[in-house]
Formats: structure tokens, C-alpha cells, sequence
């Protein structure tokens, strides 16, 4: 098979050039790889010695390290997938993935999107459509504004309506970015205004909506696949309560809420909503669930998932690689009820942030990385040792994503994973996921997406056992013993992060 | 070869003594009043494989001037460990935080709103300015009580990191 | 649940023992880990900054560094067993693991052995014992001696008997420790002597035997699990055909030659001979298949083999977890109807070794170590960066593992995961790896022990594509201005790996 | 601030030049009658990643004097590079096999079996002598056509790493 694919290359993309970094770049460029495309990757100057420019087998310079200069720069992509002779385009997540001008100027490039149609995307794309579209379609929706807010005077309006509290969210929006709590009509003003700000710098569009705020909701949302022929499946659930910041941190599939009767509804609930705008590809449709079980649509995301693998790892289905194959206009070669799911999967995503400071983030050199692996885990990393995290976009440096045949035995395995992950030189939230698996409402399953306002204090990921502190205390004497008086010493290297940190004393209140 | 060396630690704001005498896998440790064996193993500049009692730890530490940052088994400490000469001109410095203190950028972003105003009082912990970098709003707090002395800054305002924001006393 | 187990820590072991070392002692502690079992590791002297050692909660000193001083010293593992409380001894593979004294040392000290009783041990860890009692079982087995051979002359008389070529094999063997292949009547003093000399050193035991040598045979074993209750199932087969020196490289399952029926046959017959002993704990039952699909029993292996993870990856079940619960007393959780196979699984072993140059070792220090990750890739590595691979034991250094929907995925993604893996500082056979996965026999399936002998020469894996070579040339000059003058420079670690290679260019055959 | 050295480097037998000029990610090399440009990034003293007419290389260069190892993408090359310098002493030095060559132990081990004895003529790759190391035997070969001249070890004998175990001539 593999050497006809070789003898026969019409049948699948010549090349494809992948506009993003980090370990979703890195990711796609394993799928092309494996199914023999050749990669092209893209970087702003501070990336140019990203991984993804490492990987893949062609790189070229976009322009300097703000986004808007470089990965949101979407002549400049084009011009490169022309010049290089790439022959489709995967956008990965974030950036322009959600732009509809996107696949627009692709098609006018004859090159080929790696996603849905610049039609499906803007509908869905776009919040407060999308939220018609579900409500055409029958299936329930979050109580709210059904369009964008024309100013504060509005939105206090409509949330007096509604009931606080409430949530402003960017239209354009995803990933907890542009995404603000209410609790009181006297937050509103400033939530606003700062929802706007963020939601304009992400996403280049101020557009914000309202939302009724539901009471510790379940976040479940449903995978779907489908190919230009009309043909869709869903791929199940995968539960992403546990957020920090309105930001997804550790999702799992099966969830375990979840029925084998509501996984029916809630799937059909969500092709239903993908078909009434003539979806294509892969796509994501969210919703919340109350402690009634009673789900509403919340979004559909009009891309990949950053929390795909846990799909991956139950289904035994390669997303990227269907990706590929619908996007060269493949049908689906499997049905509903092909689609099996074994075991367990969660995912913790590992970020360069400081779990005991409000979650702050912290860019700078990995000067020492050992990452996990051996039975049921999978690292999805854009990182390696040196590397420098930028401080222009978002801190997110890997994926852990574990399977096991049962939830008991994935926390067991995500646990032991955790223990061998040492990322040294930059903070990051690894303490965070230990604290998680050690909590008896998350053994239990009893999630919701404001499980760490109501669960965490900063304290919480720092338990230092008293041994383990005069371990600690006697290697820094240890390693000093092997240097020179102490003012006599200090490498370049070893500088950078933690005079930064020293920086950082202002901020903390230990 | 045997290396002889002594510290002052400082464990819950008490400046303890250390002293450890070391061959190149062996080293015994005089500390609050234990004797420790460790065998040790170097495995590069920065990190040790230590048997103590036979418990196997992995050990990354890495020292900036009177601070020791140490990982041992994925977990964090923060460590003061000078040698006995420093630690004595350090006590005549004298090293307290009673005057003003600046709360700076932590890295390059831009000043969305300040919280306080030049006179205000402020509580330990109370969020002072929020600055937006790496795509994320970050609130800064007061690293202690005390009245804004200073706000350095303007709202929009892009900074760079270690610049001064404000200035509590 | 799991805080129930930890509140109820009488229903599994307290502490385990690991009586091994590099990647299958890592593994175990990993799966004792997941469990909640605290571990203890045992180590030589050159073994004290071994992975095992780091990653373990305790760990003790066996002896000095050859293999008879430190982990075939049994007085001394029971000992440090004893004085640690570990109550329950995990043999690997290789050392003591198939030693009938093992098991029986733990009996008597009140540890609990991980693995087969004594007894069974011992029928099956003796190559011609076992020989005799698959006969006994109504197995086939290869046509050769059932008892060890007194002599030369012996040997040659049975050789002659059953037709050359023959296969001289250590009695107590296993790895392809001991084994001679012999063509002509005139090679087999030579080999004799060296397969006796060879099973001395690699078992203390220099009884061998001889068997037919089967024309391009495949190998294909199966894996079996037993209770102590007298249930027992088996969970499919491994094509291991793929060998070098008599030793698997190459490993996978489903075996692309395998039917349902003929799969259903041999897994009776595996299961036979393992009852026929009393078998308990987990196995392996070895075949060889000849072109008619004709299969022989050709040994029980009493212990966890190299390549048990290509099985957990196509059942899902944990084998080391399945070990120790089956140690503690455990009924087997399921029955032979449960076990369902999911996609196909590849194991390439990654050895210290040229393959330019007859598979020679290669020890030294590990200068750069980037391991593959990301979907479907599972690593069992026993090293890290910086390591010192010692001289004194087998030279494997990891087991690189993949998993795919089909054997084409899986290849396709084995060649991507062998593309990300860069070990330097020592050769490895990973460019070995990726000639075999471009040969057009190994595409399809063709599969047979004697594969490398036919299809491979050393200069296959070293195929320089000129642009490549340019490359080269061009990064020596690079990375040669940035230093002084070429005499000026050399770092002690550079050398030591550099200096043995320059001794080594007596032994080339370029 | 740019940088330009010249080596010679030795492709199937015949010494040719390479000049490179060079800033701290740019450089222009000369190299069989043609110029390339290399955008380079230095990862580590060893590593390198070069973009080359687009084309992404990740690279790792181990030298000891005249001679580098580089791992290009994952294949190994063994280059012979010198600088001018060096070039002319090398040349009058002159370096050829035509003399006698002793097969050394790669590592420590135990001599099993000779399977020549001194005075036997011998094929360049015909083996010689087998040694247990790494609890595998292993044949070394005659790196040369010729004579034994000596056997330097006798069977059973434990060897070092290094120590010569016959010559041919």
C-alpha cells in the first residue's frame, strides 16, 4: 500500500503548508508525514528556531514576532503556499483558523483549506449566528442576546432581563480569550470594556454578546466529521469542566456523566446543528450541561480542537489525517455506527504559567526537559530543551494525553506521567494537574467549569512535605559545595529566568 | 578527596547552619542537628541523583548568587543559602522591606487599566494594574500594604519587562 | 477508587522489587506506579545513575558491574528484598528471570515471586523438557534431540540423522543467547563449542541441544495469562520473524500472515502447553510456521517478553498490571471471549550496535537524545541524555513502539517516529530500522527469521542522497567557524565516544 | 560583525576547498563551484538548524581534530575537514595504510577464539579473531588484505579497550 501510495501520488495533496506553530504545527506536520506529504511551516522571527521549523521539511519567514505581523498575516501565507507550491493549507487552531476570509482567499488561490467552507465557517464562526442557526435547527440554547451588544446601556439591559449573573463573550470568539464573568450589574461596565479590549486584540473584531451564566455547568461538547457528499458522523463527547480563566485546562473522554441515551441525543443534537449550515470537515460543537442533564449549544468551533487526541486515543481515529483526506474530497469511510470508543482518555494542558500567582504567565528557556512516556501516554509538545518560550502568544507548551482501559486506571497513569514530567527554567502548571488528580470531587466526577474558583487556592499545588524540604535544603548545599564562593558564579543561561522571577516579587502574596 | 564546606540556610525566616563534607559520590551533611549520608551521583552541572536511606531523589538545582531554585521530584523550593562570609555582611546590610517597594512588568505587554491612583491605600495582595501580555489580562498585585506612592505609567501605555509600574511605600 | 485503594492498602502488594535494570525494570516501576505500589530498584556499579535507579522510589546497591556480581547474585536481591520490606520480587526478562531458584528462594523467604511457580519453571525454562511436554500435550513440535547432547560426535550423528541445516541451541537459552546455526557437517565443532561457551556465559549452563532448521520459517508466539485458579487465556499472537544473530528486531501483531481460524488453532495449542505444566502468571508460547501454514512449538518463554507492549497496544490490557495482580492472588477479570483486538502494533528494538558493521555494540555516552512522540507513539526507553551506556550487558537501549488503525498506518507512522528519534554519541540501528520499513518484502508481509541474512548487506542502511551529503559538508564548515583552530578544541565528553570509534577502524569493512 | 575561515575537505579521496562567510545566522558558503546561502540558527554548541533555499535541516556536528561526525536529519556522515594550516603539514606528513595495522578491541572483553595464526595470509574483511563482549561474540575483521604479522593475545584472555590483538602486514 505504502509503495503505491509512492508510485501514485495524484491521490493525495502534493503539499501542505501548515499556518501555525507551536504543537499544533508540529502535530499536523506528524499526520502529513505519515501519510507521505510533504510540509511546509511558517514562522515570525522569534519562532525561527520553533520546533515545527525544525520538523518540517520546507520553513519560511513570515515576518517579525507580533501575530499580527506574522500568523495573522494572511497575504503573506498565501503568497508563501504559492511561491513554495503547496497545494493546500492546514490552519490549525487559533490565529486565522476561524477566519472566513481564510478559506475565501485559499479558494481564490486554487490552493486547498483544510477545513469547512468560508460559508459554514462565518455562520458558525460567528457567535451570535451561530446561536440562530442551533435555535432554526431545535436544539436548546444558553438563554441570551441573539445579537452583538451595542453598548454598555444594552447590556445592562438585557442582563437585567436575564437575570445576573452573566458572561460577556467576544462573537469572534474561543479559547477563553475576550470572555468575562458578571457577577453584579456594578462589574458590568468594566467587564465590558475589557471583554471588548481583549476580544479585539485577539481576534482583531471587539464584538461581544451576553449570555445567561449557568450554575456550575458541565462542559460537553461533541466531535463531529463530516465530507462534502452530506455524509457526518459525530465521535462522541469529550467533558472539558475544568477551566482556569474561562480556559479549558484537563478534558476526558468518556465523561463521566455521560449515558449511553444522552450520547445518542447530545450527538444527533450536534450533527443536526453542523448540517443546517452545510458543514464540512472536522468541527466541534459545544454545549453546557446543567445538574438537571438538561444540555444547551454553546458554540460550534469551526476547526481542530486543541483537545482532539483524547478522540484520538478512544476511537482509534487519526482526526489530521481525515482532515486531510475530506479536505481532498474523500467521503467518510466509516459510518455511525462504525465509530467505536475503548477506554478512557484525559488530557492536561501544560502551560508555562504560574499556578500560585493567579495562573501569571511565564515565558523564558527550558534548560531542563524530561518528558514522559512508556504505556498509554502521549506527549503533544512544541517545545524541546533550549528552547526559548515567546512571549507573543499563547503559553501553551505541550499536551498530556493518557489512555486507560477505565477512568481509574487513565487518573492512575496520568499520575505517574505527571511525576516524570520535569520541565525546568520556567514555572509552569504541572504542581496544578498533581493537585486536580488528588481531588476527591474530580475522582468522583464531579466536574464543573468553575470547579477551580470553587476548589483552588494558590497554596493548594505547594504542599511541600517536611522531608522532602530538608532533601531539598541539603542539595543547594550540596550543589554549592561544587562551585566557587557563590558571588563568583552564574551562567548566562542560568540568569535570564530567574532574574525575571526576581522581577516578579511585586506580584506575589505568598 | 574530600571537600569540606559550610552554609547558613534560611528555614522559616531562622538562619540555620549546614555543613557537608563530600568525596565525589559520598557526602555527609551536619544539619538541625542530623548527621545525613548521601550518596550521590552527578549527572550534570545542575542535577544529582541522591540515595539517602536508600529513597532514590532526582535533583535539579539551579543557584543565583544567595538563591538556590531546587527541584526534587517535580517539586519546587525556593531556597536562601549564602556562605558564612556573605551571610555576615549580608546581616550588617540588613535586607527588610519596609521602604518603598515598585511593582514592575513581569515582561513586554501594554497597560490596560490601572486600579489605583497616585495617594490610594492598598491591602497585601490588592490588584493594582492589569497589563495584557502573551494574549492573556494579568492583574498585578501590592506586594504589600501601604499607600501608592507613585503610578509610573499611563492606561495603553506599552512597557517593557522590569519596568517600574507604580511605587508602594 | 482510586482513594479507596488507598485507604485499603491490603488488597495489593506493599512494595515491589525490581530484580532488573534499563528499560524493563523502568517499565515495571511504572506500572507499580500507576497502581499505587511503591518500588525498589537494585543496581550494579555501573549502574547507579541508571534510569531504573532514578525513577524508583528506593533503590540499592547489588555489586560490582558484571552481571554474576551484581544482578545473577540472588542471595544478595533476596536479602535487600528482606531488609526493605519489599514483599514481591518483578524478575524481568533476561538475568534470573527463568532461574526455577528464584521463585523457590522467594517461597522460602515469604516474598512473593512475579511470575510461574518453580515447577513450571523449570518443565518449560528447559528448551528440551518443554520439547517434550508440547509433545505430550499433542503440540508439534521441530524435529531434533529431546534430550541435551553429550557431545560433538552426538551432535553430528542426530544432525546427520535429521538432515542439515541444523540449529544448535542452549538448553536453558533464550534471546538467541547460545545458538548456532550450522549449514555442513564440517561447521558443527566450531559451533558447537561456541554455543557451549556462549550458554555458559550468558546462563551458567552450557547444555545444548539441536533442532531442524526450518527453511525461511516465520516466528510467531502467543502470549498467555493465567490465574492460579486454573483460567487461562491467551491474548493473540506476535510475528517476531524479523531477527538478527538470532535475535528479534522487528516485532509485531497482528501477524500479516494470521487467519481467524488459524489464530484460534494455535492459541489452543499455546494454551495447551502452558496448562499442561500448571501454568500461572503471564507467558509466552513460541512457534515456528512453516510456508504450508504448518505450525511447531519451539519454546515457552516463563516470563514478561521484550516485546509484550505491541500486545497492550492492540488489546488495551496492561501486562505488568495483569502480572501483579495475578501475583497477589487475583482471579483473571476476564474471559477468552473478552479479549478483542483493535488495530495493528510494531515494535522496533533499538540497540546500541553498527549496523554497518555486523551489528557490533556500541556503548559510550549518549551525547543528544530527542525521542519520537505524539500520536500513537509509545517509547519504552531505558536511557537518557547524558547516560553512559555500560559495557557489561545487553545493549538495548529502547523499544520503540507504535500503534495504527492497519499495519499501513502503523508502518507509515513507525517511519515518521523513527524520522523524530536522534540519539548521538553512539551508533544505533536506527538507520537498520529504515531500510527494512522501504523494503518492498517487509511492505507486504513477507516475513521469514532468515530476512536480514537474505535481503541485507551493511551498506543498505547508509544510502547518502548527495544533496544530503553537501548539507554536510556544509554544517562541518559551519560548526568549524565557530571554533578556533581544529587542534585547539575536543572536549573530554566529545572524546570518549570519538577515540573508541577511531580504535574500531580495524574491524571495518567498508 | 562577519567571519570568514577556509577548510579543505576531503569527498571520495580528492581534497576540495569550502570558504564561508559568515554573520551570526547568515552565511554564504563557496563550495564546488557554487554559493550557497544558509540561514542558521545555533541551538547548542552542536546544533544547528539551517534553512537552505527553504529546506529545513536539523543538524548535529561532533568533531575531533581533523575529523566530524555530522548527524543531518538523521543520517550520519564522517567528514575529514582541516583547516589550510593544518592541509600543508598533513600533506607532507603523508598518511596512507600501506604499512602494518593492528585489530584492537573496540571494549573490554574476553578473546574466544583466533581463527588465524601468524604467517596465515588473509583477505581484507575475512575475520580474525572472535571476542566476547556485551555477553555477545563478535568477529573482528582483517581491516587489510596481507600476512599476519603477530598474534598479540592468546584465546581466553581477558582484553582493554584499545589493546592491539594482532597485526597484519
Amino acid at each position: 500500500m505504502l509503495a503505491s501510495l509512492r508510485r501514485n501520488p495524484v491521490n493525495m495533496f502534493e503539499k501542505l503548508l501548515i499556518a501555525n506553530r507551536g504543537e499544533i504545527a508540529v502535530r499536523v506536520i506528524r499526520a502529513a508525514r505519515e501519510m507521505g506529504i510533504p510540509t511546509v511551516a511558517v514562522y515570525s522571527d522569534c519562532d525561527r528556531l520553533g520546533l515545527h521549523v525544525r520538523m518540517a521539511d520546507e520553513a519560511y519567514r513570515l515576518g517579525p514576532s507580533p501575530s499580527t505581523e506574522s500568523y495573522l498575516n494572511l497575504e503573506r501565507i498565501i503568497e508563501i503556499a504559492q511561491s513554495s507550491h503547496a497545494d493546500a493549507i492546514h490552519p490549525g487552531y487559533g490565529f486565522l483558523s476561524e477566519n472566513p476570509e481564510f478559506p475565501r482567499r485559499c479558494l481564490a488561490a486554487g490552493i486547498c483549506f483544510v477545513g469547512p467552507g468560508a460559508s459554514a465557517m462565518q455562520r458558525m464562526g460567528g457567535k451570535v449566528e451561530a446561536r440562530k442557526t442551533a435555535l432554526e435547527a431545535k436544539v436548546p440554547i444558553v438563554p441570551g442576546t441573539e445579537v452583538p451588544l451595542q453598548d454598555e446601556e444594552q447590556a445592562l439591559r438585557i442582563a437585567h432581563q436575564i437575570g445576573f449573573p452573566v458572561l460577556i463573550k467576544a462573537a469572534a470568539g474561543g479559547g477563553g480569550k475576550g470572555m468575562r464573568y458578571v457577577e453584579t450589574p456594578g462589574q458590568l461596565s468594566s467587564a465590558f470594556r475589557d471583554a471588548q479590549s481583549e476580544a479585539n486584540a485577539a481576534f482583531g473584531d471587539s464584538e461581544v454578546y451576553l449570555e445567561k451564566y449557568l450554575n456550575s455547568p458541565r462542559h460537553i461538547e461533541f466531535q463531529i466529521l463530516a465530507d462534502r457528499y452530506g455524509n457526518m458522523v459525530h465521535l462522541g463527547e469529550r467533558e472539558c469542566s475544568i477551566q482556569r480563566r474561562h480556559q479549558k485546562v484537563v478534558e476526558e473522554c468518556p465523561s463521566p456523566m455521560m449515558t449511553d441515551e444522552l450520547r445518542r441525543r447530545m450527538g444527533d443534537a450536534a450533527v443536526k446543528v453542523a448540517s443546517a449550515c452545510g458543514y464540512e470537515n472536522a468541527g466541534t460543537v459545544e454545549f453546557l450541561v446543567d445538574s438537571e442533564n438538561d444540555f444547551y449549544f454553546l458554540e460550534m468551533n469551526t476547526r481542530l480542537q486543541v483537545e482532539h487526541p483524547i478522540t484520538e486515543m478512544v476511537t482509534g481515529i487519526d482526526l489530521v489525517k481525515e482532515q486531510l483526506k475530506l479536505a481532498w474530497g474523500e467521503k467518510l469511510s466509516f459510518g455511525q455506527q462504525d465509530v467505536q470508543w475503548q477506554g478512557s482518555a484525559m488530557e492536561c494542558r501544560i502551560y508555562a504559567e504560574d499556578p500560585q500567582n493567579d495562573f501569571f504567565p511565564s515565558p523564558g528557556r527550558i534548560l531542563r526537559l524530561n518528558s514522559p512516556s512508556g504505556p498509554g501516554v502521549r506527549d503533544d509538545s512544541g517545545i524541546y530543551e533550549g528552547w526559548n518560550v515567546p512571549i507573543y502568544y499563547d503559553p501553551l507548551l505541550s499536551k498530556l494525553i493518557v489512555w486507560g482501559k477505565d477512568r481509574n486506571e487513565t487518573m492512575g497513569r496520568m499520575k505517574r506521567a505527571l511525576s516524570e514530567y520535569q520541565i525546568s527554567g520556567i514555572k509552569t502548571n504541572l504542581p496544578f494537574f498533581k493537585w486536580i488528580l488528588a481531588q476527591e470531587a474530580f475522582i468522583a466526577g464531579r466536574l464543573s467549569t468553575d470547579f477551580i474558583e470553587r476548589h483552588y487556592s494558590p497554596g493548594d499545588s505547594k504542599k511541600d512535605p517536611p522531608v522532602l524540604q530538608d532533601m531539598a535544603v541539603m542539595a543547594a548545599a550540596l550543589h554549592a559545595s561544587f562551585q566557587g564562593p557563590s558571588n563568583a558564579r552564574g551562567t548566562k543561561e542560568d540568569e535570564s529566568p530567574w532574574k525575571l522571577r526576581g522581577r516578579m516579587n511585586g506580584m506575589r502574596n505568598r | 578527596m574530600t571537600t569540606t564546606s559550610h552554609f547558613k540556610i534560611l528555614i522559616n525566616n531562622v538562619w540555620e547552619s549546614i555543613s557537608i563534607q563530600r568525596t565525589t559520590n559520598l557526602a555527609q551533611v551536619s544539619f538541625r542537628e542530623r548527621q545525613w549520608c548521601i550518596d550521590f551521583g552527578k549527572l550534570s552541572e545542575n542535577e544529582f541523583s541522591l540515595l539517602v536511606d536508600g529513597r532514590s531523589h532526582d535533583v535539579t538545582v539551579h543557584r543565583l548568587d544567595d538563591h538556590s531554585h531546587v527541584t526534587i521530584d517535580g517539586v519546587g523550593f525556593d531556597i536562601s543559602l549564602v556562605d558564612p562570609k556573605r551571610f555576615q555582611s549580608r546581616l550588617m546590610r540588613g535586607d527588610d522591606a519596609s521602604g518603598p517597594v515598585s511593582v514592575s512588568a513581569p515582561m513586554p505587554g501594554k497597560v490596560v487599566r490601572l486600579l489605583v491612583q497616585e495617594g490610594d491605600s492598598v491591602q497585601a495582595g490588592q490588584g493594582v494594574v492589569v497589563i495584557e501580555a502573551m494574549k492573556m489580562q494579568n492583574e498585578l498585585r501590592s506586594p504589600k500594604s501601604g499607600k501608592i506612592e507613585e503610578v509610573c505609567v499611563s492606561e495603553n501605555q506599552a512597557v517593557n519587562a522590569g519596568e517600574s509600574l507604580l511605587v508602594v511605600k
